[in-house]
């Protein structure tokens, strides 16, 4: 519900008043991302430099510091960011790509070919890209679904018979080296 | 209306200003909604407006918005008992329709097959002489051959357009002056719309050049009964693509009116028409109009008629297709004042409007007296390159034309969208609403041409077409449809400016 | 409207979202604009939408909205030619009116003689009784003595009302309901009137309990021309302070409205209104209507007759003060659909309403179809604590009244203003929406109280007075004018609900 | 007045005082991009470098400084009220009290009780708490300005018959030590 906000100023959307010439709109940006990057960086570090073209931004901290970013403003946008995928249900997309097995659609998914025959895949199975892992009836088709990468299956995270939306994960994996 | 069943839940598969402004309507109705999205719009304004949302793809709109089996298993697993296709996507898609209907869940639109026999130019052009619209001379039917489409070209007198019958948006069509460039047109433009709309048939027309493009909106419901909602004028475009659009259309007599009307309404009865629709005219100069198109949609100026009338054409469309009778007769119908729309796209002007997307850091948009705004913009809103440039619709209404146009240009100062990349074609509204053409209410298609020193898009250039609201690359080389992809075809080459000086 | 010279600059002595309605109104109008405003307001909206803003004072309503000196000074000094003096704050002040009109600026409003005869409740009744309108049986100007009162009460029946002359707004003023009481409530409102107005005079009038607050809203130009534009419904109130306005009012026939209308008009032009004005009725639950009082300001709840008529009222009293003829006349008037208007302020509703301002970080309005939203709120905005707790006014209009409600609800759910110790009455008026007693349209002013369990204000309570709309306690205290400081007057204590089970 | 009136309306300009040449420009550009990601920053640095094109601010402190940030609620109001009134052509509030004697209200400025009369104060004059320093003409009323405290005139701001709005700097004033 964030959509239509009247009116003027938000001195959260403009951090960066003022933007005349193409330098200073530079270093608006830079700034912008050594904020942002600061949020995102898990340890604070000693010392920071980004530059863009002529606009440059360098800070030196004593010490590493108390990890939590201060500026409220980022605060509110990376609790946005949560809020919105929590209410759609699933983790960040980018965890998602790395551990989970996902549904290639929206459908009902299934873990074996018919009832009460054995399922794909189990909790421990290793699987390896382009091996079918499960079914997903979409407008009465049975649409295999493949593992796009090696891995262990270490979590069954869909139920069989229960419907998944794209991009819902399916099996957890835990990568399997060599 | 009369009291009758209503949704109880409506799936909107759809994305954009549309998708929320439906939400809304269902909201108003006590219908609770479902919402389907694209990776790529995760954090669009309908997700969390909606009661529910669903994933049902990535960005490409072919994989998601125009994924017939996604959308129709969203709405199984959300128990959703009908579906509102917006504009664009899938809306005029028959075999979604079809499939919908098969499925046991209400299409918001009209049945299959008239969105089928409309779909198709050659066939529609035929159905609405018979239902007695004027139409432009022309050949009766598909030309089978070069010679036949001579024979034609001589009878109406040059210059004509050939169009392919499958074919709309500026795509597919030909404009010729002269008896030596038809042959090889025409076998050209054979080969060409079999291989854009897998789809060969061709007829010929006479060509016009300063036109305007005026619509008439209707509302038809399942039990015969259809009134018209007045006119559209959008002869403010560029490139096929409309700018702004305005109700009623200046200068346009209310006879002309009334009886664009009444021929619409006809035209829809004779079909079977059931919805909200659309009948586009070409008008050129005198009181004389003829039918080009139907659309089987909501269109996207649709909230001009809404202002003037004060009906809700999106609460309309849920009442129609839930069963409900027309709760008004002709009479009932008042249109009050002016409206006027402003189209913000997300392009440059001064860069030929290419598209420029971006994160929307500052967004403010225009409020108070008679001011509305259908948008789906938000501050933080990062607008998808992959998709339409609709950011917002600003729309004003006045007693008369020239007070919407001062309130138009003081809702457009004070709108704002700024951000890293972002450009809007706010500021060049402003100009076209200073232009003496669009004041005198004299302009026609070629207006915005004119006020750019572009060359006009000439017959042949297959240019992305008509209104192009939804998806822009991502709907060309859509499902099977007639029309080829789902691309609505809102402005046939008819309406395209002349060349300069021509 | 006629062709008349406008206005080149206007000064709006007003601050909030009535200051930036009218420098929209202007804008519309091709009107520069000048905003005023006090340190407490230099973040605010309007300060930034003018074409130039002078700060004329510290956030004290004293030493700056309600300093005639420095408003003056900043119309001179900025060259304006006319002040629109917006609602509360001077706008009902006579002698500024009159310092206007020596200064050679427009006062937009009546002449000061008008708002000076207006605003003393005594004279008020006289005239308009001698002009034709209905009054409640009461005494016949001010009572020289306690006796004088019993006689009068005696003849007209208790319960009775005694209410000061000079008071408004629920203040000065006591319910009384047996002989016994009189003389002594008599006596003692002398002295408070003495105190609180400088203006001992008291009248006597009968007292009805359950009343619904209905308004007449006329436009009236300096050729004698006059019209009225409907009623609005203001019975929503708590403690004289209006929650919830709208037009038309429920269960009342066109019948009433129109001899309601016609009243007003032949009120306003027996004593020479000029501009936009509002007559104030009490209409008892049969058919009969007893004039209270007039208004010579902008309402507050303007829109909602905007909304049902198309008329701008902004742009209308603009017109006229420039000595412009009224362009329509009553029959041109016609009312359309319902409109409703909700207040947003920000105040605690679990907290008996205990102001809640401080910085909104969140602030998201509704738009889309038939929403309005008149606002000066935007995120990031600190929400003064020193003046009104008004900050944003949502309406939405619609065929009926049901529809108009269902997309109130709808737009309420799209309204968000969060921020620390911010609080809003969005959720509470959902309440009043929600309650059968207002969807039947059968509810009186007591219905606040009711649905709250709060004990009904008494008579005798001075209570901050009707729409309390400027200033709050900077009003309170002002410059000398007729009705104590220029609190505008618009809930009189009849209206109040009568204490549950009398 | 005048100047203070001009380009109210310019959302884009947001500049700070006296940024009359680009260079000028860029440099408070870049100054308040420093006191705003000071204001972000968590933890306060040792170094601060920011550049854009020619314009850079350096900033080193001895100590990192007091481990908690400054009320952010403060800053973002300090923040505002500079930049408002760097939008009227002034100097920040907290300055004004400080430096300068202004308007109690709004109409014209005198220097002197009549046309041609001796300047209640001028360049030098040491003035008290009371003192006149000048007359407002407001609604052709003369209204006595005076001196809310001690210091000696460094700076005539205001000329004599200029237009003055509320709390407009008149003089500049050097505090006066005892």
């Amino acid at each position: 519900m964030t959509q239509n906000l009247a009116a003027r100023n938000d001195p959260y959307s403009e951090p960066f008043p003022g933007a005349e010439s193409a330098a200073a709109a530079d270093l608006a940006l830079v700034r912008q991302h050594a904020v942002e990057l600061l949020a995102q960086l898990g340890r604070p570090p000693r010392n920071l430099h980004l530059q863009a073209g002529e606009a440059s931004v360098d800070i030196t901290w004593d010490e590493p510091g108390s990890p939590e970013p201060a500026d409220r403003t980022l605060l509110t946008e990376v609790r946005a960011v949560e809020v919105r995928t929590s209410e759609a249900g699933q983790p960040p997309a980018a965890d998602l790509a790395q551990a989970y097995l996902t549904s290639p659609g929206v459908g009902v998914f299934y873990h074996s070919r018919e009832p009460g025959a054995a399922p794909f895949v189990s909790v421990g199975s290793l699987v390896q890209p382009g091996q079918q892992i499960g079914i997903i009836e979409a407008m009465k088709l049975m649409i295999p679904v493949e593992a796009d990468r090696t891995g262990r299956i270490c979590q069954v995270v869909k139920g069989n018979g229960e419907p998944v939306e794209y991009a819902e994960p399916l099996f957890a994996l835990e990568p399997e080296e060599g | 209306m009369s009291d009758v069943p209503m949704f109880r839940k409506v799936l909107i598969a759809n994305r954009g200003e549309i998708a929320l402004r439906m939400a809304r309507a269902c909201r108003e109705l006590g219908i609770r909604t479902v919402a389907v999205y694209s990776t790529e719009d995760r954090d669009s304004a309908v997700v969390s407006y909606a009661d529910e949302a669903v994933h049902i793809g990535p960005g490409p709109a072919k994989r998601s918005y125009l994924s017939i089996p996604a959308i129709i298993e969203a709405a199984r697993l959300t128990g959703a008992d009908a579906i509102h296709p917006g504009y664009g996507f899938l809306s005029e898609n028959p075999d979604f329709a079809e499939v919908c209907q098969q499925e046991g869940i209400v299409f918001i639109g009209p049945p299959a097959e008239v969105i089928a026999a409309l779909g198709d130019k050659c066939a529609a052009r035929r159905l609405m002489a018979e239902a007695g619209l004027p139409i432009l001379p022309g050949s009766h039917g598909p030309v089978r051959s070069a010679e036949e489409a001579l024979e034609t070209a001589r009878r109406i007198g040059y210059p004509v357009i050939v169009k392919a019958a499958a074919g709309g948006g500026g795509r597919g069509m030909r404009v010729v002056y002269q008896d030596g460039e038809l042959v090889s047109t025409v076998n050209n433009l054979y080969g060409e719309a079999q291989t854009l709309f897998g789809d060969a048939r061709l007829y010929v027309e006479r060509y016009v050049a300063s036109t305007r493009h005026i619509e008439v909106q209707i509302l038809c419901d399942s039990y015969g009964n259809g009134v018209h909602l007045g006119v559209r004028d959008c002869s403010v475009q560029r490139r096929h693509q409309k700018l702004l659009e305005e109700s009623p259309a200046p200068r346009l007599s209310q006879s002309v009116i009334d009886r664009m009307g009444a021929a619409s309404v006809a035209g829809a009865r004779a079909i079977g028409y059931v919805g909200a629709g659309t009948f586009e005219f070409l008008v050129d100069g005198t009181d004389d109009f003829f039918f080009m198109e139907a659309n089987c949609r909501i269109q996207v100026e649709h909230p001009v008629t809404e202002m003037v009338t004060g009906i809700d054409l999106g609460q309309e469309q849920l009442r129609i297709a839930a069963g409900g009778r027309l709760g008004i007769e002709q009479a009932d119908v008042v249109n009050r004042g002016a409206a006027i729309e402003c189209r913000i796209n997300v392009e440059d002007p001064d860069r030929g409007f290419a598209p420029a997307p971006g994160r929307i850091e500052i967004f403010e948009v225009p409020s108070g007296p008679f001011v509305r705004v259908d948008t789906h913009g938000y501050p933080g809103y990062r607008m998808p390159a992959i998709y339409d440039p609709l950011l917002a619709k600003i729309i004003t209404w006045a007693p008369d034309r020239d007070q919407a146009i001062a309130r138009m240009q003081r809702a457009l100062t004070e709108f704002r969208a700024t951000g890293p990349g972002i450009r809007t074609t706010a500021g060049f509204l402003l100009g076209v609403l200073d232009s003496a053409e669009f004041r005198s209410g004299t302009h026609d298609t070629g207006l915005v041409g004119r006020l750019l020193d572009e060359p006009a898009a000439a017959g042949g250039t297959p240019v992305a077409g008509g209104t192009a609201v939804a998806g822009g690359t991502a709907v060309a080389g859509g499902t099977t449809v007639a029309g080829g992809g789902s691309t609505p075809a809102t402005a046939a080459i008819q309406r395209a400016p002349a060349p300069l000086g021509s």
